[in-house]
């Protein structure tokens, strides 16, 4: 039998440079999509029928064209050249191959649809840091609406959509936070893997989001969405335009996170390195694993109810219009089945990245690699079960409300795991202040405010007087920012070194950290008065009683922001300034450590053997 | 830890344990510990009273007990937490250079056992305790049902409206009798809406086509704010209005004065 | 690089980030003060009223609904009319504190079903009752509503509490094809014109809005119009 | 199959690299089946609420159990001819034609019922019910089986026409495939089962 690369040099080796490939980058993406979206809208406005409501018809051009731009993109970037080459039997070469990895080709292969997992890694990163700085601007509009009561900085209409945007654009940059960056560029050199297992829907998955940005900001122009995140039907039935951009939005999210999910999980099962059992997979692999396998079977339902949305508003059908046999309910369970595992599908990577970091910084194994999973996978588990806790108050059948507050509560005892794995590996240990081990400490304060406040919530009586309250916008806060994102953030500074091959600048990191910090506890400090005086969420204006609370929280907000913009000062500068960094700064014992910057394109020379956990730190106990 | 290899010397439990005590760390584990507990205990005890708006139903008044109960029973785990946050931070590292290999711990099943064992238990009386309340509110509510107030509420787009379907009065403000059960059937004109009466601790979706029951009885004289706790559109914020908890005579005047008969 | 230049690259680009979110924010009020096309503040009057034995000084401000066609789409559960419809000439009025306010509404335009009867009552004006072209009534059939005047407030211990909701009847559909409204509501010659009057009290922040179904969408009528701020709805300042 | 990793940067085993899109797919399929389970969901939470007796208004119309089951039955003669055409790899390209007229016909079959929908009310486009909605939504999920299945089973024809293609690993893509297949049937079961409960 011949080998594979004998079989490749048997054949005649057309030259790429000739090929479409080479032509193909995001420049042409643009032009084709915007060009698809514009015949779409021109054609549809043309031809419809004009017996149809205007409502409807709206909906419809605005719809199609949205989709048609995301298609068109892909088209003309080049995502479906893979699937049409299969078509037609005429497999991608490996030349092509190589070449849709970007193989030397510099700075321009970011603009490509690269399958290098680094370089999506890299594009992931830079995405989300542009939703988050987008979403953080938005989220200091909202407090600086909020800094007075007698809303007098901007109109009702304008703090709806923002309030519903910023909902969404962090909603859908933390799912990615660290599955993204960390995701795609870290976890295949941690396993020991050259690739993941589909590099093509690698590239897919980014750029189809990347599709989604331009959809999102639209809903801007189309007069903003009045609906807030969770798009509640009927509410967002009723809506103005801004409303398809919103769904849109969603349904290519949905598409891109199936995508990325079935890669990554796909990646971990298969193509871990030799030796590398199921217990000796670092602890970031098997959260960010679960945590994307826990995402694949939840957008989907997310999606149905926006596509039920999509056409109550297109097709006047009624899902959710009670008047002809709809109900408002099922969207509320359509969303919470989906919203519930998606809190965790946030948190789990976030936190995985922290139990990473513990060892590596206070010299110690993991405490109770054991628990750590059986952590992950019961909250994984439990994650399904609780949705219509979202629901207590709706008036769905009241008598559910009982079991369902006994699974939510349960989730307290896997999240204890999650705890005890961190302070059994702290314990005892001499704690090396970096500023990614910070991030451990402000994890465990965060995310025990955050937890305990769950328990509050998830008990039906107590939920009768928090639900939709401040409280509950301050509760979700500490869980998804104060522990998610400082995981991520955390992660950021400890991997910066491989992604960027130099140390991000310590001081601007110490500064961002306790801004950050401070200005997290100030602002959901005053929240929680707030919700707890009685102040409901997602108001543009409150009573007069409300003042001061929100005044402390609105200063609170303006100090995360500071520190957020000193933080990405710090990547920038350090990105072209940095100090170099060694090939193991930390002296870490996880494969991503071994290669050299910058990674090589299969990463490792020759495929490594793992022998033992990445977690043998300490001296042995007598 | 389970591991002993001298046969000989095998200490007993007791004794293990009372060693286990004298151990200088877990000293000062338990002394930081003792004092978290303490602290949120007292946090637990003075935060939700403080914050929280006058108890002016039943309803309420197991709801702010709730609070306070919850934060105890959560106080050990926070204690625990921030016992050993603490500890290790007083022996933090310093310096650019990585840190002296600590103690080889990979596991200790009697730890993560106790571990988990302390905080189902906890869990559990959080839920048994929450069940409590949720079975007794219900209960009252049976109990209560056949001489209670019925007020129908309305949910618009951003104005509510109360309908006293006994007494013939129809109101933007929600005026109640003091010491009397009251039963809110709640209901929407358009989208969701959320009634919720501050003070009297109910709160309840308004559902287009349907109909969901809520029920307290004011026990204080006294103003209510009524908001709405779901987002609902444009005035969203603005869809709030207040009402009265009164004496029944004052009530009664009420009533007549609006056009209505007294029940 | 040195520490100084280090420590000033990264002084000015924070700068520089807070800059940009505040041009944001500064853009967004901008928009949002476009919003209310200017303060239409009350006529005093040297006349005083009395009031159940308590002596008001007496106000006066005329509105009207017309369409705005500057913003003109097709809008409605059936498309025939390229208009939004809006309160004006400005949706934000300034009314004097503790005074007798006089408010005529010239209005044009044709209606149906309220989604909640309740809002064909008259509440919260003198006497209980409106004045619809010279004749007083205390409330409009809720089917032959066009749209309503619904003023309210958050309740608040610094504000009075003020909640108006006054229903305007609706102009057969034979009278409004020949009714070219204008933006001059005192201009109106065909449609009705309501007048009633209403107690302000202390100063405070209100905001009114319609309660009648006129807007987009297929489920309960309340987009486009009724949804986004400046048509349908305003504020309204008692100072 | 949606990724072609045959002359991949790091030379796997056509079986490995087989075996690692039959999971690539499978683990898609739970996706898919969420999809489905939602409009499971929907059909019978709508059902059993019947908000206002607005399932099937008063003289609303209904499609026959009967015509649920037509518009799914090619999606199981296809997956039943794939199973066999795999077991002779080299009469693949005419079995194959047979799954890909079987996808087609399913196609033009359920774009006929789409077409012609009793329960859309004349003057308003609306739909009668939300029986009418789900059943649309189920008919578009159908579709949406129905093309990307002719798609893949298309590719299966031509390349099974090339002699430049790996034949080992194209075992592995008509396993592949045949998990695909075999999933539509069953969720096309799951739809008409569905369906039949008026």
């Amino acid at each position: 039998m011949t080998t594979l690369s004998q079989q490749v040099s048997n054949r005649p080796i057309p030259n790429p440079k000739k090929s479409l490939i080479t032509r193909l980058n995001m420049g042409t993406g643009l032009i084709v999509g915007i060009a698809f979206a514009l015949a779409t809208y021109y054609s549809m406005q043309t031809t419809l029928d004009d017996a149809t409501l205007n409502f409807q018809r709206n909906n419809q051009v605005l719809l199609a064209t949205m989709f048609m731009w995301s298609i068109g993109f892909l088209v003309g970037i080049g995502a479906f050249i893979g699937p049409f080459r299969w078509l037609i039997g005429k497999d991608l070469t490996a030349e092509e191959q190589l070449y849709l990895a970007g193989d030397g080709q510099g700075i321009k292969r970011y603009f490509k649809y690269c399958t290098d997992h680094k370089v999506v890694g890299i594009q992931y990163l830079w995405g989300v840091i542009a939703m988050l700085a987008v979403g953080g601007s938005m989220a200091m509009m909202i407090r600086t609406q909020l800094a007075q009561p007698g809303a007098k900085f901007i109109t009702p209409s304008i703090y709806n959509s923002l309030v519903g945007l910023h909902g969404i654009t962090m909603i859908v940059a933390m799912i990615i936070v660290a599955t993204g960056p960390f995701g795609n560029f870290i976890m295949p050199i941690m396993i020991g893997a050259a690739d993941m297992a589909f590099p093509r829907l690698n590239a897919l998955s980014w750029w189809v989001l990347f599709t989604a940005i331009p959809v999102l900001c639209s809903a801007w122009f189309l007069g903003g969405i009045p609906t807030g995140w969770t798009a509640y039907a009927p509410l967002s039935v009723q809506a103005g335009p801004g409303m398809n951009a919103f769904i849109a939005t969603i349904i290519i999210f949905a598409v891109s996170t199936a995508v990325a999910g079935a890669n990554i999980t796909a990646t971990v099962i298969s193509m871990r390195a030799k030796g590398m059992t199921w217990n000796r997979v670092p602890i970031f692999v098997i959260g960010a694993t679960i945590s994307v396998a826990l995402a694949v079977p939840a957008f989907p339902t997310f999606m149905v109810a926006m596509i039920q949305t999509a056409m109550d508003r297109t097709f006047l059908t009624g899902f959710f219009d009670s008047n002809v046999g709809g109900s408002g309910w099922l969207y509320a369970h359509l969303f919470w089945i989906m919203g519930h595992p998606e809190v965790y599908v946030i948190l789990l990577p976030g936190v995985a990245i922290l139990m990473e970091i513990v060892p590596v910084f206070v010299r110690k194994p993991l405490f109770s690699y054991t628990a750590a999973v059986v952590g992950f996978a019961g909250i994984a588990g439990l994650s399904v079960l609780v949705w219509a806790h979202h629901m207590y108050m709706s008036g769905w059948l009241p008598m559910l409300n009982g079991p369902f507050m006994v699974t939510t509560e349960m989730i307290s005892i896997p999240t204890g795991l999650i705890f005890l794995v961190i302070l059994g590996t702290l314990w005892n240990g001499k704690p090396w202040l970096k500023v990614p081990m910070l991030g451990v400490y402000a994890f465990l304060w965060n995310m025990l405010i955050g937890g305990i406040t769950g328990l509050y919530l998830s008990d039906v009586p107590a939920d009768n007087y928090l639900h939709g309250s401040m409280y509950v916008t301050a509760h979700f806060h500490y869980t998804l920012m104060g522990a998610a994102l400082t995981g991520a953030v955390a992660g950021l500074s400890y991997w910066y070194p491989k992604m960027t091959g130099r140390m991000l600048n310590e001081r601007a990191g110490y500064i961002s950290f306790w801004f950050v910090q401070i200005g997290f506890q100030i602002l959901y400090l005053g929240m929680f008065i707030a919700g707890a005086e009685g102040q409901p969420r997602r108001v543009s204006d409150y009573a007069q009683m409300y003042a001061n609370s929100n005044r402390i929280s609105t200063f609170g907000a303006y100090l995360i922001g500071t520190g957020f913009i000193v933080l990405l000062w710090a990547v920038i500068h350090s990105w072209r300034n940095g100090v170099i960094a060694p090939m193991n700064p930390w002296g870490a014992k996880t494969l991503e450590w071994t290669v050299p910057y910058p990674v090589p394109l299969v990463n490792f020379d020759t495929p490594p053997v793992v022998t033992s956990d990445p977690y043998g730190y300490g001296k042995a106990v007598k | 830890m389970s591991d002993h290899n001298d046969v000989h010397l095998e200490p007993t439990p007791g004794e293990r344990f009372s060693k286990f005590l004298k151990r200088g760390d877990i000293r000062e584990t338990l002394a930081w510990a003792a004092f978290y507990t303490a602290v949120f205990v007292v946090l637990g005890a003075y935060f939700y009273p403080k914050w929280m708006p006058t108890v002016m139903s039943t309803d309420m008044k197991a709801i702010e007990r709730l609070m306070v109960v919850f934060t105890f029973i959560s106080a050990p785990v926070c204690g625990f937490v921030m016992s050993i946050f603490t500890q290790t931070l007083r022996h933090r590292h310093k310096g650019d250079t990585p840190p002296p290999d600590g103690p080889m711990i990979r596991n200790n099943r009697l730890g993560v056992a106790v571990f988990s064992g302390v905080a189902s238990l906890l869990t559990l009386t959080a839920v048994i305790y929450g069940l409590i309340e949720l079975n007794s509110s219900a209960e009252a509510a049976t109990k209560d049902a056949p001489n209670a107030l019925v007020v129908e509420v309305t949910g618009n787009q951003w104005v509510w409206s109360f309908n006293y379907p006994s007494l013939g009065v129809e109101s933007n403000m929600l005026n109640l009798p003091i010491d009397r059960p009251v039963i809110f059937r709640i209901t929407s004109a358009d989208v969701n809406h959320s009634f919720w009466p501050v003070q009297l601790g109910v709160k309840a979706d308004a559902n287009h086509l349907a109909t969901t029951l809520a029920q307290t009885t004011p026990t204080k004289l006294g103003t209510i704010d009524v908001k709405c706790a779901e987002l609902c559109g444009l005035y969203h914020a603005y869809m709030e209005t207040s009402g009265e908890v009164m004496t029944v005579s004052d009530f009664n005047n009420w009533v007549t004065a609006q056009g209505g008969h007294s029940a | 690089m040195t520490n100084t230049k280090r420590a000033a690259s990264a002084i000015l680009s924070t700068l520089l980030g807070i800059a940009v979110v505040g041009a944001v924010g500064i853009t967004l009020h901008t928009l949002s003060a476009d919003a209310l096309r200017g303060k239409l503040v009350a006529t005093k009057s040297a006349d005083t009223i009395t009031v159940d034995g308590k002596n008001y000084p007496k106000a006066s401000v005329t509105m009207g609904v017309y369409p705005d066609r500057a913003t003109a789409v097709e809008h409605g559960s059936k498309p025939t009319k390229k208009d939004y419809v809006q309160y004006g000439p400005s949706n934000h009025v300034v009314l004097p504190a503790h005074t007798y306010v006089t408010m005529t509404l010239h209005v044009y335009d044709s209606g149906d079903k309220l989604n909640n009867p309740y809002f064909g009552k008259v509440v919260g004006t003198i006497g209980g009752t409106i004045n619809i072209d010279g004749v007083d009534v205390s409330s409009v059939a809720p089917d032959a509503v066009q749209h309503t005047f619904t003023l309210h407030g958050l309740p608040t211990s610094s504000q009075d509490p003020l909640f108006v909701n006054v229903p305007l009847p609706h102009v057969e559909v034979n009278d409004k094809d020949e009714f070219i409204p204008t933006k001059d509501p005192g201009t109106n010659n065909k449609g009705h014109t309501v007048v009633f009057s209403f107690l302000t009290g202390g100063k405070g922040e209100y905001v009114f809005n319609c309660e009648y179904p006129c807007g987009d969408g297929t489920y309960a009528n309340f987009g486009a119009a009724m949804g986004a701020y400046g048509y349908m709805s305003g504020k309204v300042t008692v100072a | 199959m949606s990724s072609d990793t045959k002359f991949h940067v790091h030379h796997d085993a056509p079986e490995v690299v087989g075996r690692r899109e039959r999971l690539g797919v499978r683990i898609l399929i739970v996706a898919d089946g969420s999809f489905l389970f939602a409009m499971i969901f929907t059909y019978f939470y709508l059902r059993n609420l019947n908000v206002n007796d607005g399932w099937i208004p008063k003289g609303g119309h209904t499609f026959s159990a009967a015509s649920g089951w037509m518009s799914i039955l090619p999606l199981v003669v296809a997956a039943i001819v794939h199973k066999f055409g795999q077991r002779n790899i080299k009469q693949i390209g005419n079995f194959s034609i047979i799954t890909l007229l079987a996808y087609l016909y399913g196609a033009y079959y359920q774009f006929h019922q789409m077409s012609n929908m009793p329960f859309i009310v004349k003057d308003t486009h609306a739909f009668e019910g939300s029986y009418a909605s789900t059943w649309v939504l189920i008919a578009g999920a159908n579709m949406f089986h129905y093309i990307l299945a002719a798609f893949i089973a298309l590719g299966l024809v031509i390349r099974a026409r090339r002699a430049s293609v790996d034949p080992t690993l194209e075992k592995w893509r008509m396993r592949t495939a045949s998990s695909w297949f075999t999933w539509i049937a069953i969720a096309g079961v799951i739809c008409a089962v569905t369906t039949s409960m008026i």
